[in-house]
């Protein structure tokens, strides 16, 4: 028996070519005379987008059980708690 | 759908004919790894306890040399008198050693390892190839901590929770070598620790036998469960942290150096970050097993069981967002202060919750005095202490005055060891006869508990009374300051008791080592226990199970109506019951 | 010892540096003088010496106690134009060593908050015995440049405390950090032939073999002095070193 | 792989989780890399909105071609992994084998450009320290062409401390990474794998994909911001 | 020697004192309540409750109404302690808490030294009329003084026991902390952060003067930098 969960294979190449799409966009906006604010979204933006894609279909992140998602993302809010909760000391 | 997901270890097949090496050494039985954590941290605690004593000993008696302490080098205490800068290694090392490498392998590492296979009804770890590999990593860890006393410049010195810059840069502390040793051992035990903690949490979640469904599992299951959690998540932020102050130390880097654009403050940030949950990792399993053993001991179900799983699990989570507390002083934005205090306030209640439930358990119990039990009592009775004089400096206000004093010393130690290490030595002596097939010696184990319980309190409860007069902590010489020198009785009196303290563990140990050769032979459920580690041979054969046990019911059934005996066990099927629930809930 | 059983231990880490000893020393110390002629000097101070600033010593009662009036910090110590505190070594002209190592360990004494001597030369490897005479805790640190320095403290009186250096640095300073004015300078030399000028201003440097050689002379504000000496066997010359406030 | 002498369990023991152990105990332990990668990227975000003047615009310090260069190959990598994993799954041995090594060798030239760029940034004066006195950077620097908040190199040590240790452990991890897929890889090539069992090619690609993960938000946080 | 069991604060001579020891008896008294209730039931509850023969356990599995009732009521009292605090920790602590026209002083801390920099006659900091002391602190009694602090090495922690003061001070960051004294006296300074080998002798003395006796004794002082 299969130790791993059957699903439908998506088309890997495609999300390959968006991911490369993105990161020559990625590059491309910094050479751009944009506000640096604007940049920065634009960027994170991207990167997160980027990373989603790579979760979900590389690392197939989408075909899981729900259970194991939620698993998966539990440690994400306490990367956000600390970088926050210090960032307060400088920010304001 | 999956149907073997047990260790595919060939070592196990031919277990009974494996060479000593491979069977005692370099095991990948669960038990045996076990047994070394618990041999290993026992050793260390010994070490830990040495240096509490050399520092007593400078703080109760300045004037009078340590008796044959001669033998030091003059580095360390010249004509027997402590050097400063050694004693500041003691303070750091006492503090490392106990938290890094006694108390927590001696809950995660120890019980961990010994009892949730067990416990849970599977023949062994997920992984147990890499649970050896968790041990044997922990041991050049405690190996690198200790040469630190051997280089030059002597071993770390600023203090366990090393705030740079005096850790960060040598020329501040005169400590070199010592401190990079420091940060090396901790990032190597850090990845013993991740690597168990992946094996915890991957056994409990897929291994649990047919019916041990996640309200089944006994108390000391969940709280190991979520202390591999809390382990998995805070240990690599210390990592992190230790290896960028490493780098500060050896390539020039300035992440804690305010002149290269450093922050220290991110340095303490980080380290209490993971240190709050850690924490709680050092307490948590104490909790859980002690809830067996008090349930064990009162003849009871343990009162309120959801409750107490959800207040593990409040405790958990509070935890990562309270680590504010310990820099209240610090410099920190005075505004996060305010959170901080709240969100710390807030853990009072699940800790309230545990605690009467624990008296709930013994109200209208039947309760048997069996050592274990007496530990857990008291436990519960230290336990409280240290919670409740966690209120104090929980209050920021009150916190400005008591903070980085005795007071602190004492509310830690009330925790630390009224709380975990009685509960290590409830649990060491409750699992002892499951561990070695034979039971410690009940009256030496009476008198080594009355006299721990007693000489404890002596020491630890007068540091409430040193704070409360403004005793700072980490000084070498109190009487320096007029306002401390009236207090000079009472550390005196402070250092008889750790000295008793001390003596009284050599009890204990006899009783241990004597015990494993000439200790009566236990039976398979000495104390009528309902757990599944109870229903097989003590010692359990290798792989525990004949065939995969069968769980019927929650694991404190005991004096239950259905049976004449006050204890029922969860493997045994009543007519009544029916069927084993196929699969255990989803994890 | 126990350090190279530590470093057996770390393996990976540099145990280079620091451990001093008396290693190096041992060797040297079977050396017989080179030679009999010696230089001797006096240095003078032209001028008006700059008044020494004042010590804040007031938390130090147990040192205020050994100074009459208020302790000065004797950075240009003159007595009737004679020069205290520089450190005169020989640059040039010596043959190849190895060189005798001194008999005795140079001693550097912390009496009334303050180091006694102020300047003091030690060779390569020689011990140097740092005491306490003060009732107080007194935290002594070597910052060299060229090599590991240390941090230790004496919190009691009495206490002698041995190190040595493993090579050559003018001047390695000496601070304590418990009283910040306090400061000393060891001139870390390779070969016995060197000398601090006392409170007199004299100075002598003796067992050197013929042959002419450089002198340099350093105080800790006023510069340095170098001159071309020539001596014989068994002969010595006098020399005079002159600082002052207008010359530099 | 599943030894006779531990198959005595009954058909009704089931996973918990549902996923068997090495995966759901990959999936954990990369829980615990994320809190890792935390304490490194979290001090670098912190350390920068600290001191915004240490950091160096970019394309000046750092060569923006070079790495774009690097992502690329390193999204080409995992897009090489997770096709070898759906070969395996598809029970298409050879395509698999041949996936697999293209996946390792791209993953070892990522490490060598970026050893590449760590001489050459090295050899023109950027230091974990800080950026070597009169070497290029620092020139540049007192220029005021590295758009440093002051033109003083040394200011600039938190900017190199924190580039060097991000991209430092990320390459680390890279390099284990390669270690395993050569194993990995070996084994595939003597036919350790089916289709009924090839855990060990979905568990390394889960480690791989999270290395590339971690990747692309430095390459915009570090590179690119 | 303080009784072992003297759990009294040491008289305050600031005006923080009076708030924080009051939220530190409120606790002593919670926690003291507490702590009887539970030692207390955990002894009677060993004794009553000894197993004897022919006795059973009561098989129960707990009381939902009990266990509302121990957790609400230590909510309650430590959210009411905790709002409390805040409010007392913000009169303290809170950038903004520092009152004007107090007097200022710069402190630069060291390994193990406390250089205490006065505003001179004038009252300015950053005068020609300044002078340093090493180890001492005058002040006024009756007017907020603000202590800016700055560390040159480690971290050190600004404790005076008797106005119930601490601050930590961090190296690179300027921390400031105010108080003021209520009575004349001498009060110990002491530094409550490991700070390095000599951390136990690095203790300083605050002398609270008269506002006349101070404005003398300030008169008096001539302009210098004291040596270190």
């Amino acid at each position: 028996m299969s130790e791993t969960a059957k699903f439908k294979h998506p088309n890997y190449w495609a999300v390959w070519g968006l991911l490369f799409a993105l990161t020559v966009v990625e590059v491309g906006v910094t050479f751009l005379p944009w506000a640096k604010e604007l940049l920065i979204i634009l960027l994170l933006g991207m990167a997160i987008w980027k990373a989603v894609l790579v979760a979900l279909y590389f690392m197939h992140l989408r075909f899981e059980k729900m259970r194991l998602r939620i698993f998966v993302l539990a440690p994400l809010p306490l990367t956000v708690i600390i970088v926050v909760a210090v960032l307060t000391e400088f920010v304001w | 759908m999956a149907t073997t997901a047990l260790p595919q270890e060939a070592a196990h097949a031919e277990a009974h004919e494996l060479p000593f090496i491979r069977k005692y050494i370099f095991s990948t039985d669960h038990k045996i790894i076990g047994i070394q954590f618990l041999l290993m941290s026992l050793a260390f605690l010994g070490i830990g306890g040495f240096a509490a004593m050399l520092i007593r000993w400078q703080l109760g008696f300045p004037d009078v040399a340590i008796p044959g302490a001669t033998i030091l080098p003059e580095t360390m205490a010249p004509g027997g008198y402590l050097l400063p800068e050694f004693y500041n290694s003691l303070v750091t090392m006492h503090g490392t050693l106990m938290v890094f490498f006694a108390v927590m392998p001696l809950l995660v590492g120890v019980f961990g390892n010994f009892l949730i296979p067990l416990k849970i009804g599977a023949p062994d770890m997920a992984f147990p190839r890499l649970n050896m590999w968790s041990f044997w990593i922990a041991v050049p860890a405690g190996v690198l901590m200790l040469s630190g006393f051997f280089v030059e410049g002597g071993a770390a010195g600023a203090g366990w929770t090393s705030y740079a810059p005096l850790s960060a840069n040598s020329e501040y502390s005169g400590v070199f070598l010592g401190q990079q040793l420091w940060l090396l051992s901790l990032a190597v035990l850090g990845l013993s620790s991740i690597l168990g903690a992946t094996n915890y949490i991957t056994t409990v979640v897929n291994l649990r036998a047919p019916g041990m469904t996640w309200f089944r599992l006994p108390l000391s299951i969940w709280a190991l469960f979520i202390t591999a959690i809390l382990v998995l998540l805070a240990i690599p932020i210390l990592s992190g942290a230790a290896i960028m102050l490493f780098f500060d130390q050896t390539i020039g880097t300035h992440f804690f150096d305010a002149t290269g654009g450093g922050q220290p403050l991110l340095w303490q940030h980080l380290f209490w970050y993971f240190g709050h949950p850690e924490v709680y990792i050092l307490i948590l399993p104490g909790m859980g097993m002690v809830s067996d053993i008090i349930a064990n001991g009162s003849r009871k179900p343990v009162f309120g069981y959801h409750s107490m799983v959800y207040a593990l699990i409040a405790i958990a989570f509070l935890g990562w967002i309270v680590w504010g507390h310990h820099m209240f002083q610090s410099g920190m934005n005075p505004t996060l202060g305010m959170g901080f205090m709240i969100s710390t306030m807030l853990i009072a209640v699940p800790s309230a919750i545990k605690t009467f439930n624990w008296m709930g358990t013994m109200w209208r119990g039947s309760i048997r005095f069996h050592v274990p039990m007496l530990h857990a009592i008291t436990f519960v009775a230290m336990f409280v202490i240290g919670g409740l004089s966690g209120i104090f400096m929980a209050s920021a206000p009150v916190d400005i005055f008591i903070h980085d004093t005795y007071f602190i010393v004492a509310h830690l130690h009330y925790v630390l060891f009224g709380g975990s290490l009685f509960a290590i030595f409830a649990a060491v002596t409750y699992w002892y006869p499951k561990m070695f097939g034979r039971m410690m010696d009940p009256f030496w184990g009476k008198v080594h508990w009355a006299i721990t319980a007693v000489a404890f309190n002596v020491t630890f409860f007068p540091m409430h009374v040193l704070g409360a007069q403004g005793h700072m902590r980490r000084i070498y010489d109190p009487n320096q300051y007029e306002f401390l020198q009236p207090l000079q009785g009472t550390n005196t009196l402070i250092t008889i008791g750790a000295l008793v303290l001390f003596g009284a563990q050599f009890i204990f140990m006899g009783n241990f080592v004597i015990s494993w050769f000439k200790g009566r032979k236990a039976p398979d459920n000495p104390w009528d226990d309902n757990g599944v580690e109870w229903t097989v041979h003590s010692p359990p054969p290798h792989l525990n199970f004949a065939e995969t046990p069968v769980i019927y019911r929650a694991a404190y059934e005991y004096s239950s109506p259905l049976v004449e005996e006050d204890y029922l066990p969860q493997t045994r099927n009543l007519g009544s019951d029916s069927g084993p629930a196929a699969k255990p809930a989803a994890g | 010892m126990r350090h190279l059983v530590a470093c057996s231990i770390i393996g990976v880490l540099a145990c280079g540096g620091g451990e001093g000893g008396s290693d190096g020393g041992d060797d040297a110390a079977t050396v017989a003088p080179l030679g009999t002629a010696s230089i001797n000097g006096v240095v003078t101070f032209d001028g008006t010496p700059p008044a020494n600033p004042t010590i804040d010593m007031a938390d130090e009662p147990e040192c205020v106690a050994k100074y009459t009036d208020d302790a000065r910090d004797p950075i240009v110590s003159v007595t009737d134009g004679m020069l205290a505190n520089v450190f005169v070594r020989v640059t040039g002209g010596l043959p190849a060593g190895p060189y005798p190592m001194p008999a005795s360990p140079a001693v550097i004494d912390q009496d009334g908050c303050l180091y006694h001597p102020r300047v003091l030369g030690v060779m390569v490897g020689q011990d140097l015995d740092i005491r306490n005479s003060d009732p107080l805790q007194h935290n002594i640190k070597a910052v060299p440049t060229e090599q590991r320095g240390f941090n230790i403290s004496q919190p009691r009186a009495g206490m002698t405390t041995t190190r040595s250096f493993n090579t050559p640095e003018v001047m390695v300073p000496l601070e304590c950090s418990v009283h910040g004015w306090m400061n000393a300078y060891l001139g870390v030399v390779d070969h016995p032939y060197f000398a601090t000028s006392g409170a007199d201003g004299t100075f002598s440097i003796p067992g050197l073999p013929a042959g002419s050689y450089t002198l340099e002379a350093w105080h800790e504000t006023l510069g340095t002095r170098t001159l071309e000496v020539e001596v014989d066997d068994g002969g010595s010359v006098t020399v005079t070193l002159v600082f002052g406030s207008s010359t530099s | 792989m599943a030894h006779p002498a531990v198959m005595q369990t009954p058909a009704n023991r089931e996973l918990g989780s549902g996923v068997y152990n090495e995966k759901l105990g990959i999936w954990v332990f990369l829980g615990s890399e994320v809190m890792f990668f935390t304490a490194l990227i979290g001090s670098y975000i912190i350390l920068r909105f600290s001191n915004p003047g240490a950091f160096a615009a970019p394309n000046t310090v750092l060569n923006i071609p070079v790495t774009a260069t690097n992502t690329f190959l390193l999204i080409c990598s995992s897009v090489t992994m997770v096709k070898a994993f759906a070969a395996a799954h598809d029970n298409d041995m050879a395509k698999m084998k041949w996936y697999l090594l293209a996946t390792t060798l791209i993953g070892a030239s990522f490490v060598g450009v970026q050893i590449y760029e760590y001489t050459h940034l090295i050899h023109s004066g950027f230091l974990p320290s800080g950026l070597r006195e009169g070497s290029h950077f620092a020139e540049l620097a007192t220029a005021g062409e590295l758009g440093l908040g002051t033109p003083d190199a040394g200011v600039a040590g938190i900017y190199g401390s924190t580039f060097y240790t991000m991209t430092g452990f990320h390459g680390f991890h890279v390099t284990v990474g390669v270690i395993c897929l050569t194993y990995v890889t070996t084994k595939a090539f003597r036919g350790k794998y089916a289709q009924t069992d090839h855990r060990g090619i979905e568990v390394i690609g889960l480690y791989w994909h999270f290395v590339d993960l971690v990747w692309i938000i430095l390459f915009t946080i570090v590179y690119l911001i | 020697m303080g009784s072992f069991l003297d759990w009294f604060l040491p008289p305050g001579a600031s005006t923080f004192a009076a708030d924080i020891d009051r939220i530190y008896y409120a606790v002593l008294i919670i926690t003291g309540i507490a702590f009887v209730i539970v030692e207390a039931g955990l002894v009677w509850f060993a004794i009553k409750y000894r197993a004897r023969p022919g006795r059973k356990a009561t098989y129960t599995h707990g009381s939902m109404r009990a266990e509302m009732i121990w957790t609400a009521i230590p909510a309650v009292s430590v959210v009411a302690l905790g709002i409390w605090s805040g409010t007392v920790w913000n009169n303290i602590k809170a950038r903004d808490s520092i009152p004007e026209g107090a007097l200022e002083y710069a402190v630069m801390v060291s390994q193990f030294e406390w250089m205490f920099t006065y505003a001179g006659r004038d009252g300015e900091i950053g005068t020609a009329d300044d002078f340093t002391l090493r180890n001492q602190l005058h002040v006024p009694v009756g007017r907020a003084v603000v202590l800016r602090l700055q560390s040159e090495d480690v971290i050190h922690s600004l404790f005076i026991p008797a106005f119930r003061v601490k601050q930590d001070i961090v190296p690179g960051m300027h921390m400031a902390v105010w108080f003021e004294a209520t009575q004349t006296g001498r009060f110990e300074i002491a530094c409550a952060e490991l700070c390095g080998n000599g951390h136990t002798t690095m203790g300083a003395m605050t002398t609270v003067h008269s506002t006349a006796e101070f404005d003398e004794w300030v008169a008096s002082r001539p302009a210098t930098t004291a040596l270190r």
